[in-house]
């Protein structure tokens, strides 16, 4: 009886686990699908529990997603630091020589630079301001209600006395100020040194104009572009060539900022490293980019 | 663990028609020690484990035939109670029935009835007299009515009422005051909880009184007299 | 008409009074992590239902065939090796944990494999849950309840058939659709709220679900209530007046063997 | 309540709508007065839906009345621009118009002698209206509403040369759209009641022109004057004029239909896909000046209304005017006067800058005052539905608000944004004062920016 | 692969750092369904014990021998063995507490505390580590339940492991030892917890 | 940060001569007789019959009950609002009628910590936690009370209502509910009507409901879909029970007249947060509730189900809103 028991026990296991290892084997082949090898890699990398704790659908629907870029990979709660470690790996080799971008807020006007405001009843939000007309003076400068700060999942931008200043100590560079900013004076610039000059001003009307309503704006002189070549005036407004922009510096270039006679052509970035310093940070590559040309010609 | 000594076999070499099975192989060998452990398990444990469930039913008995305190009293004075279990079919259930005897007579029947509560299903341990005249006691085996409201119907107190009620009426809760004869007062913002315990009781003991009676006329052993029928 | 309306009080029993999620608490994982969408939610609702009635099919068909003592595959095998009264003794119910689990996780993996590379449009809106739901509590507490009334009930009449079984796995799994198609309509609503930062995501969910459950206790004793509406004539089966005299003859049968106990 | 029109197969309105206060009192009873020359004009390249214009002209070049400075010819929407003086072409300047956009714009220095008011009032209004088309044929017409660069003058302005032209057989009817829903401006209610003679020869020169079977002037039942002007002017003609009931936004030209017709623009189609083509009043008038008297779209009437000015008017003013000037003939401000609007309350745009020039598309300017746009603090959406209650487009504004504010733009998109044509009835309604309008023009700005 | 954390942290992260019920949020049915009373709290967090130490041992010895396509299924069958035995032990000498636990002990076996235990420890590291990373994730667990089960059991019924803590005219709020109450303490306590958490990162 | 924008702004206008001019988006006008407090004082209005009636009846218990919830509810309100740092206050007078609405739907006689347990929950699990008012997915009230309900089944169930000597003589002990669920007993028309009856304080009087629901329903307060789609779901249901079922002289019109069904649908399902937005939606959603206040009053072991009915029509709000979503003009 008791041997009887004990065996058929074990025989029933047996058979059991015999035929389901046989049908799942097959099936494994029989219904192979082709996918990215780099899912089948991470999904081996996580920890196939299932649990759902990442947001996605199981563990496959997270790794499609890591593989195809729309989520991050330190979302596994199971896998924990290791896990994501190990996806970064995985997900790794592309990010490799990327370099690191980070917002630049391009207008420079503070609060008292800012000439012709009005009192605006509204929703108290850029986007909703865009539309307002005569919000304030200059058409392309900071509203400063902050939708790039309810967009900053890292704490890392500020309204600071009515403009937009990003905290580059936090910053990671996702664009997310960027995307929000309903007159595109954010762009997402690589950073080839902790600090990198930039240009604070967007306001391409003429010099004129400028004055009448704002205290800093760039008046698009060209002081900067007589003294160095990095400089060119585009629609009454300076840019930098970023990719010809070196981190060191000429001294033509420092002249450029010398003489800008409203002081636009600034260092922006980690405050208390040295202008030079080579880059260090977190490097996230941005998914899109934008320039000051895209800034909308919007009230 | 002996299997860590083990191979795998089949990697490289030609792949036969059973190599999933291969791959498997530590599955199956788990399998199959996990199976027979087990059972092992199984046959040790599996008397003890029966022996609860019986004893939670059976620790009832005595109490519900001969109430709390003549119980504790018997017990303590050392003296002792055969109960037998028996299955019996009766209209169109199959109740679970122990006959309690002492010093060979039949002391009385205690009677396993369930039925639909309140909230989920309510189990009941009903005590007869030996000639199925009166309630000698009831007991809550298992319920999930409503904590604090129907959950009551285990209370002592109100499970009292139903002692030396007569066999043959029907119970019927109340909400005021019980006194006729077979009325039950109910629990006060629970009188479902309260319906449904009559209900199972009468029911149960409308289905048996009479195999009961029946059987409790038998002078000889029961048990012996229904295998014999068999 | 008594069986139809055995099956009909299972099922509400199941779909809404002991809901799986907001009763038993089975399925809170899924409950949570995947009720952030409508759609999401309902392809996993579907996939458990669909899961959880293969699995208790083959876990009624596991238990009463194998695993349960006297069940023919086992005593026929059995009987091979000792006589058949002993055979039919031969309980396994100890594997049925590890054969539930092991029926759950393969035919989930076959199902999903299946679908993936027959029918790929369906696998992107239900297949991808089927992993998901291996470790889903619900499934396995459908099989227990199964086999708590297959083989834990005294008497062995009160078994569950097959269409018993299919009927509480099937609602069951209805009843955990509802649940989190509702808490997911309720999450989307709550992107918008202005919730407190700690009690945000799976916080806010459990506080809803609490509310949810609460609102379900309503229907506490509906099941008792429709069944006496559907059986009113059980009731008054019973006999309200002391019975005759004369005695009709002994019906009752003793089945099993006495057991004894000394008690002392 | 819901009386069927006589004639007509609409109700006479349509489902949903508001009754805000009309407060037409202020400058109704103001007959339209001419604005002397203004010292100068600016005059934006964009003034209409479509492309903008390129100059024709350069500093320091002198142009005269009515001249052309402004086109595109490679755009099939847009609309010239003609000088409303005699003067000299200043250097471009950049402005910006009330409604945000910022556009270069051309100067021009008024020099030589000018137009005295009798004469600029007797050739743009004055005088014998002809009531029939004799004489031209349907190419000519056209060709004339663009050579005078009209625009639709109700708010919108699209180009009406696109519009008045043989386009398809499916179209039947021209509606006139005399209703001017909107609260405080009168402007067209004067077009009509002052000179509702070129009305009906604008109306009967479209037809011809785009070749339709029925005119039908739609006003609302609150301009009683103007309804007498038209149906005298319109004896003797077969254009009929369907009185319709006072409700915001009655003007809406989806609604006119609606209420006219019975018939439904489909979602972002044209009235042209209900067989109907809409033309403003004004837009009407300056179509049968154009083609008549062969005068470009140089002036316009305009309201200037509200609490905040101090005297009310209906005024003929020369596009491209300051609004300083405007509101300076007008009186100036009074003391309370808090917003100033380019348009009416409901749909009007505000703005600050009184050196915005006036554009082809404004046809009044109000200036409420503190009283009038005393709003409770915004307090949170209760989803009363009120908004749904009123909402003209059938539309769930709570819940656009609600995913325009989140950016949920799928949300947006699922609750058809699109379908919302800014009336303001839901914040008008709204007891929470949340700006429904404004978050979902947001909501739509950032559709558009994701695209 | 980046370091893996040593035996000691792995104890300490269990408990709180990464408690498994608060902070990763997993094996919840039995942490809403047996936390009615401190009691049962407490037998399940000794079944979680038991079942996730014998696991993790398990593996762990024959972590080289794992395949990852068959691992779960070997996860899972060595998990549903030490379950059937804890069971089995529940019902033979702890008969009432068994019945009361019901279907919870064996839920254990996809608790998915031990199958990400096993995933994430057990099969990447030797005995001793997988052993003491269970016993810390147990502690952690039964230290969630532990306080779910108090406030639950207190205010539900005045007492606290079956003594009475509070004064007998309490009203009793029955709700806690209900599943609305299970659901409302839990979120509660799990928003205190990430409001504690979130404070003292800053 | 607005605030001070818009301050510092003024205080420079202040020093021009011109008039101060702002700008702000269209529409500029809007219909300021009509606001969200208004709403929530009209609703006060109309409970005043509803309180009226059960001060006439209750006496005393009615004021202690109503006094109870408002001070608890106000408080709770204060301090949470205080505690999330939230600018709005007690002033637009939702947590009032919350309070009121929460007192008169509990039973005369429930102790005072009932009252007061019912507010917490009500203003802090059923309110502020999902941000505060506009928020809360579930009627705040109804989830107070339904906690209170379960959590003290003993003094919130049929006991009690039967502890307890009232003004009038005519009131039996039980509610009439109860009286026929478990006895069979049936109140008679006129007692419904008037209110003369045992119940919960609010809930005895159909004629002052209908009053009040009545002024609701004209101020557009409340939306007349929802009582509609519950009465007539309710007049359906009990009118298909009455003929199908066993001759008892409990008619669909006690049905209606009995219970909380006419305060719940007038008062309680009426919520505009917690209940759909567009007008099908808001028939759908009375209908539901009336459904399932059939379905409890007939099957479940409560003999109420109108708490239980509104919180589970809450749940589905949000998929009854997704799905009647109104085809836009011209679709």
């Amino acid at each position: 009886m008791i041997f009887v028991t004990i065996g058929l026990a074990a025989g029933t296991m047996l058979v059991m686990a015999l035929v389901f290892s046989y049908i799942l084997g097959w099936a494994n082949t029989a219904f192979h699908v082709e996918t990215d090898p780099r899912i089948d890699a991470v999904m081996d990398a996580l920890p196939g529990a299932n649990c759902g704790g990442c947001g996605f659908i199981g563990c496959g629907e997270y790794a499609e997603a890591v593989v195809g870029g729309n989520a991050q990979v330190n979302k596994c709660p199971v896998g924990g630091e290791s896990c994501a470690a190990s996806l970064a790996q995985i997900m790794g080799v592309e990010l490799g020589a990327a370099l690191p971008y980070r917002p630049i807020v391009h207008c420079g006007a503070h609060y008292e630079d800012r000439l012709g405001r009005t009192e605006y009843h509204g929703e108290q939000r850029c986007g909703a301001a865009n539309i307002v007309a005569d919000v304030q003076g200059c058409t392309y400068g900071c509203l400063g209600f902050g939708d790039c700060v309810s967009a900053c999942n890292y704490d890392a931008i500020h309204v600071v006395d009515g403009l937009a200043t990003v905290d580059y100590e936090k910053c990671v560079g996702c664009g997310a100020c960027a995307k929000v900013c309903p007159r595109n004076i954010i762009t997402i610039t690589p950073f080839k040194a902790e600090r990198v000059l930039a240009v604070t001003c967007s306001n391409k009307d003429k010099g004129k104009d400028i004055t009448k309503v704002c205290t800093v704006g760039c008046i698009g002189c060209g002081a900067c572009a007589r003294a160095s070549d990095l400089f060119t005036i585009k629609d009454n407004l300076s840019t930098i060539d970023y990719d010809a922009y070196d981190p060191s510096c000429g001294a033509d270039v420092m002249k450029a900022c010398e003489k800008c006679p409203r002081k636009r052509i600034v260092f922006v970035g980690k405050s208390d490293s040295d202008d030079v310093a080579e880059f260090s940070g977190d490097v996230v590559e941005p998914d899109f980019k934008t320039t000051v040309d895209d800034t909308e010609w919007r009230g | 663990m002996t299997t860590t000594t083990q191979e795998t076999p089949g990697s490289g070499k030609n792949r036969w028609t059973n190599f999933f099975i291969v791959q498997a192989w530590l599955v199956l060998l788990l399998a199959s020690f996990f199976g027979a452990a087990l059972a092992g398990i199984q046959l040790t444990l599996a008397p003890k484990i029966e022996a609860n469930k019986l004893n939670e039913t059976l620790e009832k008995v005595p109490e519900l035939i001969l109430g709390a305190d003549a119980a504790r009293a018997s017990k303590d004075s050392g003296q002792q109670m055969e109960i037998n279990r028996q299955y019996m079919t009766a209209g169109t259930k199959t109740y679970s029935v122990f006959k309690a005897e002492k010093d060979n007579q039949t002391a009385g029947w205690v009677v396993k009835a369930s039925g639909q509560g309140y909230a989920d299903k309510i189990e009941l341990l009903v005590g007869v007299d030996e000639t199925v005249n009166t309630i000698t006691g009831l007991f809550v085996l298992d319920q999930k009515e409503t904590p604090g409201l129907g959950n009551k119907i285990m209370e002592p107190d109100w499970r009292r009422q139903f002692v030396s009620k007569p066999t043959h009426l029907l119970l019927t809760a109340v909400k005021t005051k019980a006194d006729g004869p077979g009325e039950i007062s109910a629990i006060t913002g629970a009188t479902i909880s309260s319906k449904a315990v009559c209900d199972i009781v009468n029911q149960s003991l409308n289905n048996l009184r009479q195999p009961l009676a029946k059987a409790a006329s038998d002078k000889k052993k029961p048990s012996e007299k229904q295998q014999e029928k068999n | 008409m008594n069986y139809l309306i055995d099956i009909m009080l299972i099922a509400v029993s199941a779909a809404l009074i002991n809901n799986f999620v907001l009763y038993y608490f089975v399925g809170i994982c899924p409950f949570i992590g995947v009720s952030r969408q409508i759609d999401m939610a309902v392809g996993m609702g579907l996939a458990v239902t669909f899961v959880i009635s293969i699995a208790a099919f083959l876990s009624w068909t596991m238990t009463t065939m194998v695993l349960i003592p006297a069940a023919p595959l086992t005593a026929w095998i059995g009987g091979f090796f000792m006589s058949p009264e002993a055979a039919a003794k031969i309980d396994l119910t100890i594997l049925s944990y590890i054969v539930y689990i092991f029926a759950i996780s393969a035919s989930v993996q076959f199902v999903e494999m299946y679908v993936r590379r027959f029918f790929p449009a369906l696998y992107k809106s239900f297949g991808v849950f089927l992993p998901l739901i291996t470790t889903n509590c619900a499934i396995l507490f459908a099989c227990l309840t199964i086999m708590s009334n297959v083989s834990g009930v005294d008497n062995p009449a009160d078994a569950w058939d097959l269409g018993r079984s299919l009927t509480l796995a099937f609602f069951g799994g209805i009843g955990f659709t509802i649940a989190i198609v509702i808490m997911a309509g309720i999450r989307e609503e709550l992107d918008f709220c202005d919730i407190p930062p700690a009690l945000r995501g799976a916080a806010i969910t459990l506080i809803v679900a609490g509310i949810l459950s609460m609102a379900f206790m309503g229907f506490t004793g509906v099941d008792t209530g429709l069944k006496n509406a559907l059986k009113s004539d059980s009731a008054a089966q019973i006999d309200p007046k002391p019975i005759p005299k004369d005695e009709s003859p002994l019906t009752s049968v003793i089945i099993g063997e006495t057991d004894k106990k000394e008690w002392s | 309540m819901a009386k069927k029109l006589e004639q007509f197969t609409g109700s006479g309105t349509f489902p949903k709508g508001i009754h805000p206060p009309e407060r037409k009192h202020f400058s109704a009873d103001a007959p339209i007065e001419v604005v002397p020359t203004p010292k100068e004009v600016l005059l934006p390249l964009q003034q209409n839906i479509g492309a903008p214009s390129k100059p024709l002209v350069k500093p320091k070049q002198e142009v005269e009345y009515g001249d052309l400075i402004a086109d595109n010819e490679e755009a099939p929407i847009s609309a010239k621009i003609h000088s409303p003086i005699f003067g000299v072409v200043q250097k471009m300047a950049v402005t910006t118009l009330p409604n945000g956009r910022h556009m270069q714009a051309i100067r021009i220095k008024a020099a030589g002698r000018q137009f005295t008011d009798e004469e600029n009032y007797r050739e743009l209004m004055g005088g014998k209206w002809p009531k029939s088309v004799v004489g031209y044929d349907p190419d000519e017409v056209t060709r004339a509403i663009h050579d005078a660069g009209i625009v639709g003058l109700g708010g919108a302005a699209f180009p009406t040369h696109v519009k008045i032209a043989p386009i398809s057989l499916r179209v039947d009817t021209l509606l006139v759209n005399g209703c001017e829903c909107e609260p405080y401006l009168t402007a067209d209610d004067r077009v009509m009641r002052d000179i509702p003679d070129t009305i009906i020869s604008g109306a009967l020169l479209s037809r011809f022109a785009m070749g339709l079977k029925d005119i039908i002037v739609g006003i609302e039942e609150n301009k009683p004057r103007a309804i007498e002007a038209i149906r005298k002017s319109a004896a003797g003609t077969d254009i009929k004029i369907a009185v319709l009931k006072t409700k915001y936004p009655q003007g809406s030209e989806k609604h006119l239909i609606k209420a006219v017709l019975n018939r439904v623009v489909p979602l972002g189609g044209l009235p042209a896909d209900a067989g109907v083509a809409v033309s403003n009043v004004t837009t009407i008038s300056a179509v049968a000046r154009a083609v008549f008297r062969g005068m470009p779209l140089t002036h316009r009437v305009v309201c200037v209304t509200g609490g905040g000015v101090v005297q009310p008017k209906n005024l003929l003013v020369p596009i491209g005017i300051s609004y300083r000037e405007l509101i300076e003939f007008c009186g100036g401000f009074t003391k309370d006067a808090a917003r100033i609007l380019s348009g009416g309350p409901m749909m009007g745009f505000s703005f600050s800058d009184l050196d915005m020039p006036l554009t082809k598309g404004t046809g009044g300017v109000t200036v409420l005052t503190h009283d009038d746009i005393k709003k409770q603090k915004e307090t949170a959406c209760i989803r009363c539905g009120r908004c749904v209650d009123v909402c003209p487009m059938n539309l769930v504004p709570a819940r656009l608000g609600l995913a325009s504010r989140h950016g949920d733009l799928a949300m947006a998109e699922k609750y058809r944004i699109r379908g919302c044509v800014e009336c303001g009835c839901c914040a008008y309604a709204c007891p929470a004062n949340i700006p429904l309008v404004q978050l979902i023009r947001m909501g739509k700005a950032q559709i558009a920016a994701k695209r | 692969m980046a370091d893996q954390p040593t035996a000691f942290e792995r104890f300490t992260q269990g408990i709180l750092p990464e408690n498994p019920v608060y902070r990763q949020l997993l094996g919840l049915c039995p942490v809403l369904a047996v936390t009615n009373s401190v009691q049962g709290a407490m037998t399940m967090a000794g079944a979680v014990l038991f079942v996730l130490l014998c696991a993790n041992v398990i593996i762990s010895l024959i972590r080289d021998l794992l395949k990852p396509h068959l691992r779960i299924v070997i996860f899972t069958l060595t998990i549903a063995t030490f379950v059937t035995i804890v069971d089995r032990f529940l019902a033979a000498y702890m008969y009432q507490m068994s019945k009361n636990l019901g279907p919870y002990i064996p839920l254990i076996i996809v608790n998915c505390i031990i199958i990400c235990r096993c995933e994430v420890c057990a099969s990447k590291q030797s005995v001793f580590t997988a052993a003491s990373d269970a016993v810390g994730q147990s502690l952690g667990f039964a230290l969630a339940l532990a306080s779910i089960a108090s406030v639950r059991e207190i205010l539900g019924t005045g007492m606290f492991f079956g003594f009475r803590v509070l004064p007998e005219m309490w009203p009793d709020w029955v709700i806690m030892v209900l599943p609305p109450g299970a659901f409302l303490t839990f979120g509660l306590l799990l928003g205190a917890v990430n409001w504690v958490a979130a404070r003292k990162k800053g | 940060m607005s605030e001070t924008t818009s301050e510092k702004q003024s205080a420079n206008d202040a020093t021009r001569d011109v008039p101060v001019i702002q700008v702000g988006h269209s529409p500029h006008i809007a219909n300021v007789s009509f606001t969200s407090r208004r709403m929530m004082i009209d609703v006060l209005i109309a409970l005043l019959p509803v309180a009226a009636m059960s001060i006439y009846i209750f006496q005393l218990y009615a004021v202690k009950q109503m006094a109870i919830c408002l001070a608890a509810c106000l408080l709770t309100e204060a301090v949470f609002v205080k505690m999330r740092n939230h600018s709005f206050s007690l002033t637009d007078c939702s947590a009032a009628v919350t309070a009121v609405i929460l007192g008169l739907s509990l039973p005369a006689t429930a102790p005072w910590y009932v009252g007061v347990i019912a507010s917490v929950v009500a203003i802090g699990i059923g309110k502020v936690i999902f941000g505060g008012i506009g928020m809360n997915l579930f009627n705040p009230a109804m989830v107070g009370r339904a906690f209170v309900m379960i959590a003290f089944a003993g003094v919130m169930a049929a006991s009690g209502y039967e502890s307890m000597h009232t003004g009038i003589d005519a009131i039996t002990q039980a509610t009439p509910l109860n009286a026929f669920k478990q006895m069979g007993i049936s109140t008679s028309l006129k007692d419904l009507f008037f209110g003369f009856t045992n119940g919960s304080l609010g809930e005895t009087s159909a004629l002052a409901c209908l009053i009040g629901g009545a002024y609701l329903c004209i101020r557009r307060t409340a939306s007349w879909e929802i009582p509609a789609g519950l009465i007539a779901v309710v007049l359906i249901m009990g009118g298909l029970a009455d003929i199908m079922g066993n001759a008892s002289d409990w008619t669909v019109i006690h049905h209606l007249f009995s219970g909380s069904l006419l305060f719940g649908a007038f008062f309680i399902a009426t919520d505009p947060v917690s209940s759909p937005i567009t007008a099908k939606g808001k028939f759908i959603f009375g209908a539901g509730i009336g459904f399932f206040i059939m379905i409890l009053r007939f099957f479940s072991g409560y003999p109420e189900g109108v708490m239980f009915a509104v919180l589970l029509m809450n749940a589905v709000t949000p998929l009854i809103n997704r799905w009647t979503i109104p085809k836009v003009m011209g679709e």
